[in-house]
């Protein structure tokens, strides 16, 4: 496995104007090829950090760099990012097929040319069938697959996930971990994904970063120490993952105690 | 609904389709009645008011003028119809374009939209001849003319359609690196289309207003001319019957242009934005 | 006193003078009415009005508007003209090789209102104009003075004042009265049903508006000219007295007919000669009963000549 | 942002918000600059052109005009303006009024549309005479001319609006028992708001426009009278520096006018519309 | 516990103007103060015979019936229905004290009348401090918990809902689980709830439906025979549980196999 830094937060905070305090001195180092899970509770600026993180916000405190890439004069770094936002955000005047294609398109990819990675993509998510579908036309965990295509068919440096599977049925969203898992390895991706589902982060993760609320801040930064490809069954029942889960868990209702929610 | 299985609908659903039938049907019999009713309801308030030929003709007579007149009509219509549409035209190059211009940046926005205002807002009966002393071709005046009449609606609507964009998706783009040609051709342009589209229904009446108007403030007349020198034509002869014919004439292109607007708007719209598609559920 | 209005068909301008000074005098109100002046302006339709009967009396450019009444079965007539000769001019740049009535057909530009477009440039077009010439006046000069090869309409009284004062020169001045377009002017009209039923009213108006306009031009006009100015403030003292001067001195009021029978006198003679000229011109049809829209029995009675004389001193 | 803690920003974060100050100098600096520009290429154009001051004036004579004439064009402004708010007032509630009534069924909005459609492209210019045939009051037949001029943006864009309403909100008013009148007051009345405003940008001009075109063809002269008598008394008399006072007068109003409308668009919709909300994320 | 039926779906059919067979010939007897979890893949039809419960749509084939309610022309019930939709749904142009008191308001409640019952509901899902908020201040998280309150700030007969808990962490999912289930037997509602958790629907309902994809049918009917109150870790230790989760995900996988799904 690779140490280089691929991102690093310093005490980075964010302010909304309306006097809401969603980060506050959050530190993070971000390997490269690594698989960073973030939990936390509803409403503890998980989303938040994503999105800065993808360079759509600005900090009020603290600073992001990215050590291995070049960055332009903004700090954006020169590397793909993608990003599955916890809403679907589809163009809703393009079929399936065009709101996956727009990445690529972006990048002067014809569509001929880009026919195969989308129709790939949209395959990966069950979807090969709606790729003439309207978003209207489509179900809420539809939609939600086509974002996550939409995400994949760039074949990012940096995959950010914001919730991507909390709309799919268990099934489904276990072949996609499975999935995801493997273009994961396959493509040396680095991936950062938030979810609720300790099981999912304990699965997924080789590193589960857990957050409290308001302000958003990091309380605990638990390693996953199991070598990939895991089989899901044998994985499932380790101490690994076992151990994982509980400190997860235990570190999660520590969180919701010490923040001001609920 | 395609491919309904044959089975027996329930008595609620019986009702529910009654009632969209009725509706189906009422859409086109209440517009005729009105009509009916307007007409009857003109000429008895000629009839019953006495209202002199001259001052309100009786729609008997402005039929009868209509058919008389007809090809009369017809070509200044024409002449008409020519200026309003190249009007809309360049009003829609033009709104488009300046709106485009003006989402580029606040800058450009705050300087330049007060001259858009500043032409919306200056009487085309004052500056006309200004700008035939500058334009030798009566065509091209008579265009610019029209063109200043119809042309804000489209400006302003596309500049707010253009911010409505849904600010995600406005990250995205950014995330995607998108140029800012590529944000407004895939994001912004489309965004703005329900705007546009409800400019462009303001704007096709206003860019037939602006026709005629500029036909009265600049258009001389003689062969070729539009209705509007049909009117003043008539006016000035006392032919109270032919105005009103060419004025209905010019109502119905009116609504003609209104209704072409309107099936433009549904079929770039009715696939996904909620103004227009078909509600199923 | 009965209630009556009198639209015009321009804002208040020494046009009218006359009539404000009957107004202002107390003319009207000695023979029984409260007269209103509604002024017109360049879009203002106050025709609609008469035929509405919203108005009373209407004040008409020319004949031109009467013979299409007829035309159209309209029940207004005429009774009584004001002004002899139309006041109608068309100006040119000197020495621009547009000296003459005839070199106009030469001009590449002429500037004519839609009103004039409709009536008296069809005439000129039956006389060797074009309507390619024709360019629309909207009471705005610098199309014309920006282009020297051009020529513009005008009221004698006014448009060549404002050239003079503002553009510096002094232009061409061609009354169409004097080149073949010999119609009366500032007629007043009425419908039918009013010189039916209230020919006392209609007497009264016509008599007192020729005694106001001795008054106006041969006594003193102060009063007069003060309620002008308070309906049009932007009229000047020395644009007033330029517009009597020019009424004057081309004998738009008071010239020929009027001279014996008064201001306000009409001729049929006058009128078939002019309706055979716009028959021929073929501005309007033919076969018209152009007389039944003329009503000659309240004017040609010498009222206000006295007062002339008297003003005049002999 | 506020009550930022002391901590320093990197040499990013400073940048951006050196550009973000940038930006707000420029939003104000460079309209001023294009102002400033605009008039002195005016007296350039003026000079070189040898443009006579009965043509075009220069800025000094028109700011000359407008000094020494200003209590008179101020009073005129004063009359035009009445006509003008009372118009707007009567073209909001009569465009609002009106799409409401239209929302509530195709049949009347089918029905009625066509006649709403016709008022909009019927000419001021010849319906005029008719309105004040039945109407004695000289500032209500004003107030039509103008209303009819200004009241299809506002009708046209708030139509679109009520039925641009988000189907699932829609769809939750019905589950919850609305009646019309609620479903209109809670859900569409808001849904439209921003079309609505984008309307009244339009309108706010139009309304302008609107009360100048009715005096033109309605306005007899004397005291008391709008601007549109002054620029064609102006006009008349050859006294063009005035005309143009006049006219940078009624620019102006339209721009400030236009300002206000924008300022009323922000103040409704700052907090949550895509179009005014400051984003910062 | 009671055995009337609240509403009855008859073969039921839906059928989009694409061509889409939403719905086939399903059928379904809702009793009264039952809680039935929907469970299926995603796109099987879920949201779609909610919406057709809820009276939002109308029926290609087949018919629906309220037994025990008397019904209008339109053959809508007399009493209350409400609704989480899977989406927030909620008016940007009003505050999250609005929003919520949108449904009382609709009846007439004045505010401050409305106030004790927004307040309580906003409390239940952790939101008392963001009433005077904008959704477009909340993160997604927040949006789908303030329409959690809104649907059940009206107390109503029969509850609707479609995913509620899927954006929401587990500890706040579990304590709103709970919530939920002490409601719902104060109260007496009735419950339909889509889930895409089996162990969730084990928990919460007497009665899992779980349904197949395309078209949308009735798969598996299973009931969760355990009396209420269920104490959390007792019952989910207990045969009962584990033999519903059992039986629902075996089903939940048969119907993946049958429909065109993925
Ligand atoms: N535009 C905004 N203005 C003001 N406050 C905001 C804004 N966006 C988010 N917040 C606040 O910031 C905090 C963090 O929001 P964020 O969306 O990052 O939460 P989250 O961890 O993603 O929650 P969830 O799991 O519910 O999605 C929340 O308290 C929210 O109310
Ligand atoms: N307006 C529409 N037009 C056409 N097809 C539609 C429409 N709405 C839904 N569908 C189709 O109907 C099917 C069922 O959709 P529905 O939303 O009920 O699924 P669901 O079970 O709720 O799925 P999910 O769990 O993803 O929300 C899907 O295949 C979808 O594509
Ligand atoms: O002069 N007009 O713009 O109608
Ligand atoms: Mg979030
Ligand atoms: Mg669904």
């Amino acid at each position: 496995m690779n140490t280089k830094t691929l991102l690093s937060l310093k005490q980075i905070g964010k302010t909304f104007s309306n006097g809401t305090v969603a980060l506050q001195d959050m530190s993070l180092d971000v390997h490269e090829g690594s698989f960073v899970s973030l939990l936390g509770p509803s409403g503890c600026g998980k989303s938040t950090a994503l999105k800065i993180v993808a360079g759509l916000g600005n900090l009020t405190t603290g600073s992001m760099s990215w050590p291995t890439a070049s960055v332009d004069p903004l700090g954006r770094p020169d590397h793909e990012i993608s990003f599955v936002f916890q809403e679907p955000t589809l163009m809703l005047w393009a079929t399936v097929f065009d709101n996956v294609w727009l990445p690529l398109r972006l990048k002067g990819v014809k569509k001929k040319a880009a026919r195969a990675a989308v129709e790939e993509a949209l395959e990966m998510v069950g979807l090969q069938d709606f790729a003439a579908s309207y978003p209207r036309e489509l179900s809420g965990g539809m939609k939600m697959r086509v974002s996550i295509a939409r995400a994949l068919v760039t074949r990012p440096k940096l995959l950010l996930m914001d919730e991507p599977f909390a709309a799919l049925d268990e099934i489904t969203r276990s072949k996609l971990n499975d999935d995801l898992l493997r273009l994961w390895q396959k493509m040396n991706w680095t991936v950062i994904f938030v979810t609720h589902s300790v099981f999912e982060s304990a699965y997924l993760s080789d590193r589960i970063v857990v957050m409290a609320a308001r302000p958003g801040r990091v309380v605990a930064d638990i390693a996953v120490d199991a070598p990939y490809p895991r089989d899901s069954s044998e994985f499932r029942s380790s101490p690994t993952y076992t151990n994982a889960c509980n400190s997860a868990s235990k570190a999660l209702h520590a969180a919701m105690l010490s923040g001001d929610h609920m | 609904m395609t491919d309904t299985p044959n089975l027996p609908l329930d008595l609620v659903e019986q009702r529910k389709a009654r009632i969209a039938r009725n509706e189906r049907i009422g859409r086109w019999l209440l517009p005729i009645i009105v009509i009916v009713l307007t007409i009857v309801g003109w000429d008895r308030f000629c009839v019953i008011n006495e209202v002199p030929h001259y001052v309100i003709p009786r729609p008997g007579r402005v039929l009868e003028a209509l058919i008389e007149d007809w090809s009369l009509l017809i070509s200044s219509l024409g002449a008409t119809l020519l200026i309003t549409f190249s009007a809309l035209t360049l009003a829609i190059v033009g709104g488009v374009g300046l709106a485009i211009l003006f989402a580029q940046s606040k800058w450009v926005e705050m300087s330049f939209f007060p001259y858009a205002i500043m032409l919306q807002v200056t009487p085309i009966i004052v500056i006309a001849p200004l700008i035939f002393i500058y334009v030798d071709s009566k065509f091209i005046g008579l265009l610019i003319c029209a063109w200043i009449v119809a042309f804000f609606p489209i400006l302003s609507n596309t500049t707010l359609g253009l911010k409505s964009a849904d600010h995600n998706l406005v990250d995205m783009m950014k995330l995607y690196g998108a140029s800012r040609w590529q944000t407004l051709r895939f994001l912004r342009l489309p965004s703005a289309l329900p705007y546009f589209l409800g400019g462009l229904k303001i704007a096709g009446g206003l860019s037939l207003i602006g026709a005629i108007v500029a036909e009265f403030v600049a258009g001389s007349g003689g062969a070729g001319s539009g209705l509007a020198f049909r009117i003043l034509e008539a006016s000035y002869r006392l032919n109270i019957p032919r105005m009103f014919a060419a004025i209905l004439l010019i109502s119905f292109t009116g609504i003609l242009i209104f209704m072409a607007m309107s099936f433009l708007s549904w079929l770039f719209l009715h696939k996904w934005h909620e103004s227009a598609i078909k509600r199923e559920m | 006193n009965e209630a009556i209005t009198f639209g015009t068909n321009w804002v208040a301008q020494a046009e009218h003078g006359g009539f404000y000074q009957a107004v202002a005098d107390g003319t009207y109100a000695d023979c029984g009415l409260d007269v209103t002046i509604v002024a017109g302006g360049p879009n203002v339709n106050n025709r609609a009005l008469l035929l509405a009967g919203k108005i009373d009396f209407l004040m008409d450019g020319n004949l031109l508007q009467p013979f299409n009444s007829a035309a159209e079965d309209i029940p207004m007539v005429v009774v009584s003209a004001i002004f002899q000769k139309e006041p109608q001019v068309i100006m040119t740049h000197p020495g621009q090789g547009l000296d003459t009535w005839e070199s106009l057909k030469t001009a590449d530009t002429l500037l004519i209102g839609n009103g004039g477009y409709q009536s008296f440039y069809r005439w000129m077009v039956s006389t060797g104009f074009r309507d390619e010439q024709r360019k629309p006046y909207t009471y705005n000069s610098a199309p014309f003075l920006t282009d020297l090869k051009s020529g513009q309409q005008g009221y004698v009284t006014s448009e060549p004042y404002a050239i003079q004062t503002e553009a510096g020169f002094e232009p061409n001045v061609f009354l169409l009265a004097d080149n073949g377009f010999n119609t009366y002017s500032t007629l007043i009209a009425a419908m039918q049903k009013t010189v039916d039923t209230k020919p006392e009213v209609v007497q009264c108006f016509v008599d007192a508006s020729a005694i106001g306009w001795n008054n106006y031009l041969y006594g003193d006009a102060t009063a007069a000219n003060a309620l002008i100015q308070a309906e049009n403030p932007d009229l000047g003292d020395a644009n007033i007295a330029f517009a009597v001067e020019q009424l004057k001195k081309y004998g738009i009021v008071d010239s020929g007919e009027s001279e014996t029978t008064g201001i306000g006198s009409m001729s049929m003679e006058r009128i078939a000669s002019f309706y055979e000229k716009m028959v021929t011109a073929g501005v309007v049809e033919a076969g018209l009963d152009y007389e039944s829209v003329v009503d000659l029995s309240f004017v040609n009675k010498g009222v206000g000549l006295d007062v002339k004389s008297r003003l005049l001193g002999n």
